[in-house]
């Protein structure tokens, strides 16, 4: 209610508090998304029942499940591949958007040269990449891995230029009073400034991820090894509406859990954006123990 | 053979025609499987294509040496210079065909009343955009009385059965199999284009390149020769050569009913009258040509011998 | 000719474009002498501070720092703003030995020192805090802290106490008098508080506005140590009521 | 170089040293990604020329453009007929990306339980959505716009909540102390402050509108009148390699002019961000004019 | 009981959750009077004024705004923060007449007012400017006609000038003192900065540490109009001192 920010005289952080809600904030964090999903799930159901739903057309979300657990053993291969391009393609993705967006924040002609070329790359459909990959790459993951890259490294190279950027200027400044270089003023300051924006790219990029995986599989071919998205088209043409539905399940799956992992990942490795104390690292910080206590 | 077993195996790459595998790689499989490439000389490997025309593509860069492509693939693929050659037909005649849903009793003889004005579905490939102006013509209609739907994701059955078309094209062993396996009751009606106008020309072949011909002559003999070898025992033994496949293929997503419904209902199609695998002739090709001119699809008919050769097969 | 002198100004100028930010100024500024410099927005005060801490080189004159002369070279004095530009994903601790870990990298005597600076000055809890738990002041001394480690014998302040409400303002100023006995260092003191200027300094130096010229130059005659009291000490009111009128021309 | 903001003490900027940059400026905008644009296409060129690439392989960029131009009368109707799916999917999209983002941001509650299911959304590929939605909304353009819509709303609603969400509570509150209805407060401060960030949700949408288009085209059959992507899929099919590029190139056309009329869109709706002065407009404030100069 | 006290409150209190804010208070503000009120951060200040605004309700007590209660309703008074809530869509003209625009509409007569407003006290020129396009003095000045257009007589001020440097602050103190001087109404200041509540004052009010209270009423023996040189004067530093040592406990 007080109209003026007070961020001068915040007091300390109180960390008992924060334990305290903690299981609250889970609850409501986790129980609420669960809660909604299944009451998707049962209006699927409903409707399904009500409107008297061919089961060619869509089948009732349980025979869906069941699909994918009565096939488990033969779809578990199909999903490690998915997953496997996804994170392949997404690691490359990211390296490459972020090597650009640090070589392009340095070189003010090779940004203005490169970005049109980025955002082009972006307007090209996917679809059209599938035949010059494979003729290029081969067949295999290679093409499937430069699809997801190429769909994620654009979002993570804007964020990158972005965060560089915006880096405050005085602490440059003040980096280069302490005659600091520009290699340790780059790793010290520029990098770990930009990693918020970073991760920001990498979250949208992980939004994308899984669905360029899936059109990977379905624009180059993965011929004996099988592929999720063939599979499903493959139950499409099959008549197999249940493993339609139940492979989009999976995939959905696959590409929630990507991008909470990227999300995960962002709270690891940004400790500062909420805890108020550093915590202890094991290794790092041997040598703080005084000498007296190291002896016994 | 003993000798062959002693000798290093050649290593041959296989381009099919379609992204996944499916029953029409049968013969491949048993050829595998009984090892009749072995005998030959040869180590098979197969590849899939990211769409149906990049196989033309596999082959002419090399990727491939010997591929599996429709007869009007070829000829496209010619027309743009592409240096490919057709060794040996795969099936013998055109099982290409019109569906009606159950219920829809759809005949040579009410084909004019039964497809006037309504809804076609095709895959947008060359086979059904050559085949249908004579279905067309022989019904007595143009293109603009009717309208064609075109979806390359082929969702004919569904759209079929959910009456957002009226009728389907495919060939009948996909797209019977397809129907039988699907658990949806009473019984399709299946028109063969060859009744209504369509004529009567192979629809796949083995293909490869002129070059890679030249260079491995025997390659590509031996390949015929074992696939010769594999087709017979696949047309004997249907049952077990379609559980071979499906051992070979697990993740293809096709359940066996399918695949030997679909291979059973391929076999029909694999010999001519004469009882004769693979030979082709130099009038299927010059219909093919035509065919694909009049719809302009290729600028020039080029002599038959442009497109194959029967030399390498077995029984020449 | 070596003196009592650790920084000598001769003649510093410096233009922006077409903008005469300082005229050439020349100053010498006693070995541990607290000197405070006031003056119009704009008026050249951080252009000054930039040119000593050699972010700028000035278009003529010289720098020296005791005695060897720096123009145009970083890496001399000790530097701090109104901003505190602590790293947010960096400790108390950790910032506070910034400066070695973006010269040399940082080694435990850094840390112990660290340590001992932090414990002295009363943020000895907070040593493995991050910034943003921190409260205004709080941030302040720890940007005070991570320049005092640097050991550099001149230390440029420019205003550093600008963004605290004046309550906060008094504490640090009253925690710097103190900081600066011990440490025993020279301090050049930019602020627009003409109160602040008296209370800390030893002299003040009243600048124009642009083009920025030092137009007076004050010995401060309070005793130290002081407090609260000297705001209405006779002297306090006369010095403060010059330096108005130069700055404000009597309004 | 100066290390301290000194936002408070700016001036007033001066209209006329803008004026003389703006041929500069545009020189820069506009003549640095044609030239890079016309380096890729020689790139192009002379990998073809370089590496003997046969034309049915890959095709020189000429023969490319050459194939759009003399099939110019064939591809406008499909080209218009791509542009009207990305503009309605597009404003649909949007507008119901913003309307939830708007009924989220005020019902907390139902933030909670949607959010996930629109995230979850946003997990399903396309691909799977073809059959359903043709067999529910038929043939014709409907479907493909609901494709498109789909893939735009989200960014739009994330964005939107971000903006409603950091309004400036003071600026509410002040609102509050004027005695501002809910419905003003709203209008005039709430959708003006979250302007920004509906345009960067849209023009995240419209990166992806013409992907989601062209998909949408290939996903859900048109029927007689046909469509971008089927004319491509056909040339590819009918081994018109050049065709196949040129109607990339044309697809990565719209995509970025799209792109371009929604970052233009922004330009003229939010005068204040690039102005110093607001134009006078004619008809708004005729009434400003004294009397004594309206009777002449 | 009608009174010449445009302002009365009656034993307000304010907590939040566990935090007593403002213990109860009472206190008379008489029309056409300037009141600051000092005391340290988190005293209570700002509570005060949202509960006179009405942005709060009072745990118990009364607020009368010209005789008439208005505890916990909005829409009384005119309101000014240290932020300057400008929305940067609006020119300066559309800015000032923001009030009207979230009530019940802009009509001529507002616009014709705004003009008035601001080309009285030097802001003709600006009229259709962007806020982002004026320094931050300017955009404190529109903000205050904004606060002045509504008409309300009662005027709350929360550190108006708190963001803004030495000298533009001075500027703007004695741009206050003129509009109004003119506008004739009655102003509640909160400052951080004594020297500001005495030149600016008739009255200060001195609050202790939360929970605030009021715990001093200076009457202001200065004559107006002041110029800078009240600052030393002795009755200012007199009353300064007091203020100080009430505040710093004389440190
Ligand atoms: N990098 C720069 N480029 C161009 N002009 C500059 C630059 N830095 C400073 N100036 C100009 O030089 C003049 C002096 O600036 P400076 O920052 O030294 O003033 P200051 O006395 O520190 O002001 P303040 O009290 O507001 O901090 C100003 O007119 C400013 O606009
Ligand atoms: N909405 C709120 N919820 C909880 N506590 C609050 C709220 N608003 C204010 N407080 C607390 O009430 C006390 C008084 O706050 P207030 O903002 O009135 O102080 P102030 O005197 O204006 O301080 P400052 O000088 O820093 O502006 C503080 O302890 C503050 O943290
Ligand atoms: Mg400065
Ligand atoms: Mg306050």
């Amino acid at each position: 209610m007080d109209p003026q920010t007070r961020d001068l005289e915040r007091a300390p952080r109180e960390s008992g508090q924060r334990d305290r809600s903690r299981t609250q904030t889970v609850l409501r964090n986790v129980g609420i998304p669960v809660l909604s999903i299944v009451l998707v799930l049962l209006l699927w159901q409903a409707i399904v029942i009500i409107f008297h739903v061919a089961p060619y057309i869509a089948p009732r979300p349980m025979a869906a499940i069941q699909s994918v657990t009565d096939n488990w053993g033969l779809l578990w291969p199909l999903v490690l591949g998915t997953i496997r391009e996804t994170i392949y393609g997404f690691v490359c993705g990211a390296v490459l958007g972020l090597g650009l967006g640090v070589i392009m924040a340095k070189t003010p002609f090779l940004h203005r040269m490169v970005y049109p070329v980025l955002v082009l790359s972006q307007g090209v459909p996917i679809i059209a990449l599938g035949a010059p990959l494979v003729l290029i790459l081969g067949f295999g993951v290679t093409p499937k891995v430069v699809i997801v890259a190429w769909i994620v490294f654009f979002p993570v190279t804007v964020n990158v230029l972005a965060g560089l950027s915006h880096v405050d200027q005085d602490l440059l400044n003040l980096a280069r009073v302490y005659g600091a270089s520009r290699w340790r003023t780059f790793w010290q300051i520029e990098i770990p400034a930009s990693t918020t924006s970073l991760f920001a790219g990498m979250k949208i990029g992980a939004t994308y991820a899984v669905t360029g995986a899936i059109l990977g599989e379905l624009v180059t071919p993965s011929g004996a090894s099988g592929s999720l998205a063939l599979y499903q088209e493959t139950a499409n043409t099959n008549f197999n509406v249940a493993a339609v539905y139940g492979t989009t399940m999976v995939m959905t799956a696959i590409g929630i859990s990507w991008f909470l992992l990227i999300v995960g990942s962002e709270v690891l490795a940004t400790p500062w954006q909420r805890r108020t104390v550093a915590r202890r690292s094991m290794f790092r910080r041997r040598r703080d123990v005084p000498p007296t206590l190291r002896v016994h | 053979g003993a000798n062959a077993s002693a000798a290093p195996l050649t290593n041959v790459t296989f381009a099919y025609d379609f992204p996944s595998p499916d029953f029409e790689l049968v013969p491949m499989v048993v050829a595998q499987d009984q090892g009749f490439f072995t005998q030959g000389g040869l180590k098979v490997k197969v590849v899939f294509p990211p769409d149906t025309s990049t196989t033309t593509k596999l082959l002419a860069t090399g990727a491939a040496g010997i591929g599996f492509i429709t007869t009007t693939d070829m000829g496209v693929a010619v027309n743009a210079g592409a240096p490919v050659l057709s060794i040996g037909n795969y099936t013998m005649s055109n099982n290409w065909a019109l569906f009606a849903k159950p219920g829809v009793s759809l005949t040579a003889k009410n084909l004019k009343s039964e497809i006037e004005g309504k809804k076609i579905f095709s895959y947008g490939d060359t086979w059904t955009e050559s085949m249908l102006p004579f279905v067309l013509r022989h019904a007595g209609l143009t293109s603009s009385q009717v309208s064609i739907v075109t979806d390359p994701t082929g969702q004919d059955l569904k759209f079929l059965l959910a009456g957002k078309v009226n009728i389907a094209t495919n060939t009948s062993n996909y797209e019977v199999a397809g129907f039988d396996t699907s658990g949806t009751k009473g019984k399709e009606s299946t028109l063969l284009g060859t009744a209504i106008g369509a004529p009567n020309i192979p629809i796949w072949v083995y293909a490869t390149t002129r070059s890679y011909a030249a260079s491995n002559p025997k390659t590509v003999s031996a390949f015929m020769s074992a696939m010769e070898k594999a087709t017979l025992w696949a047309v004997a033994n249907p049952t077990k050569a379609a559980s071979e496949f499906d051992k070979a293929y697990p993740k293809s997503g096709y359940s066996n009913a399918y695949s030997l419904a679909g291979w059973k209902l391929t076999i029909p199609f694999m010999k001519n009258s004469a009882g004769q695998y693979f030979t082709q002739t130099s009038a299927q090709w010059a219909t093919m040509a035509r065919a694909l001119k009049s719809i302009k699809l290729i600028t020039a008919v080029k002599q038959p011998s442009t497109y194959y050769t029967n030399k390498f097969l077995p029984s020449s | 000719m070596s003196s009592n002198d650790l920084l000598q100004l001769r003649g510093v100028a410096k233009s922006f474009g077409a903008t005469l930010a300082l005229e050439p100024t020349s100053l010498d500024i006693q070995d541990g002498s607290f000197v405070a410099i006031v003056g119009p927005s704009g008026c050249g005060k951080s252009t000054l501070f930039n040119v000593i801490a050699g972010l700028l080189k000035p278009d003529s004159g010289e720098v020296q720092v005791a005695d060897h002369v720096v123009t145009g070279t970083a890496g001399h004095v000790g530097y701090m703003l109104q901003k505190d530009l602590l790293m947010p994903w960096r400790t108390v601790e950790e910032n506070i030995t910034m400066a070695a870990r973006l010269t040399r990298g940082v080694n435990d005597d850094d840390r112990a020192e660290a340590r001992r600076v932090a414990e002295q000055y009363g943020l000895g809890e907070f040593l493995r805090h991050y910034p943003h738990a921190l409260s205004g002041g709080m941030r302040q001394r720890v940007a005070f802290m991570r320049t005092l480690v640097t050991r550099h014998p001149l230390l440029l302040l420019d205003e550093p106490f600008g963004a605290l409400d004046a309550q906060t303002r008094l504490e640090m100023q009253q925690w710097l008098l103190e900081v600066w006995k011990e440490a025993q260092r020279t301090v050049l003191f930019i602020t627009h508080d003409v109160d602040e200027s008296i209370f800390l300094s030893d002299r003040v130096l009243v600048m124009s506005p642009r083009p920025g010229r030092i137009i007076a130059d004050f010995v401060n005659p309070l005793a130290r140590p002081r407090n609260l009291d000297v705001l209405t000490d006779p002297h306090f009111v006369e010095l403060k009521s010059q330096i108005l009128h130069l700055l404000h021309g009597g309004r």
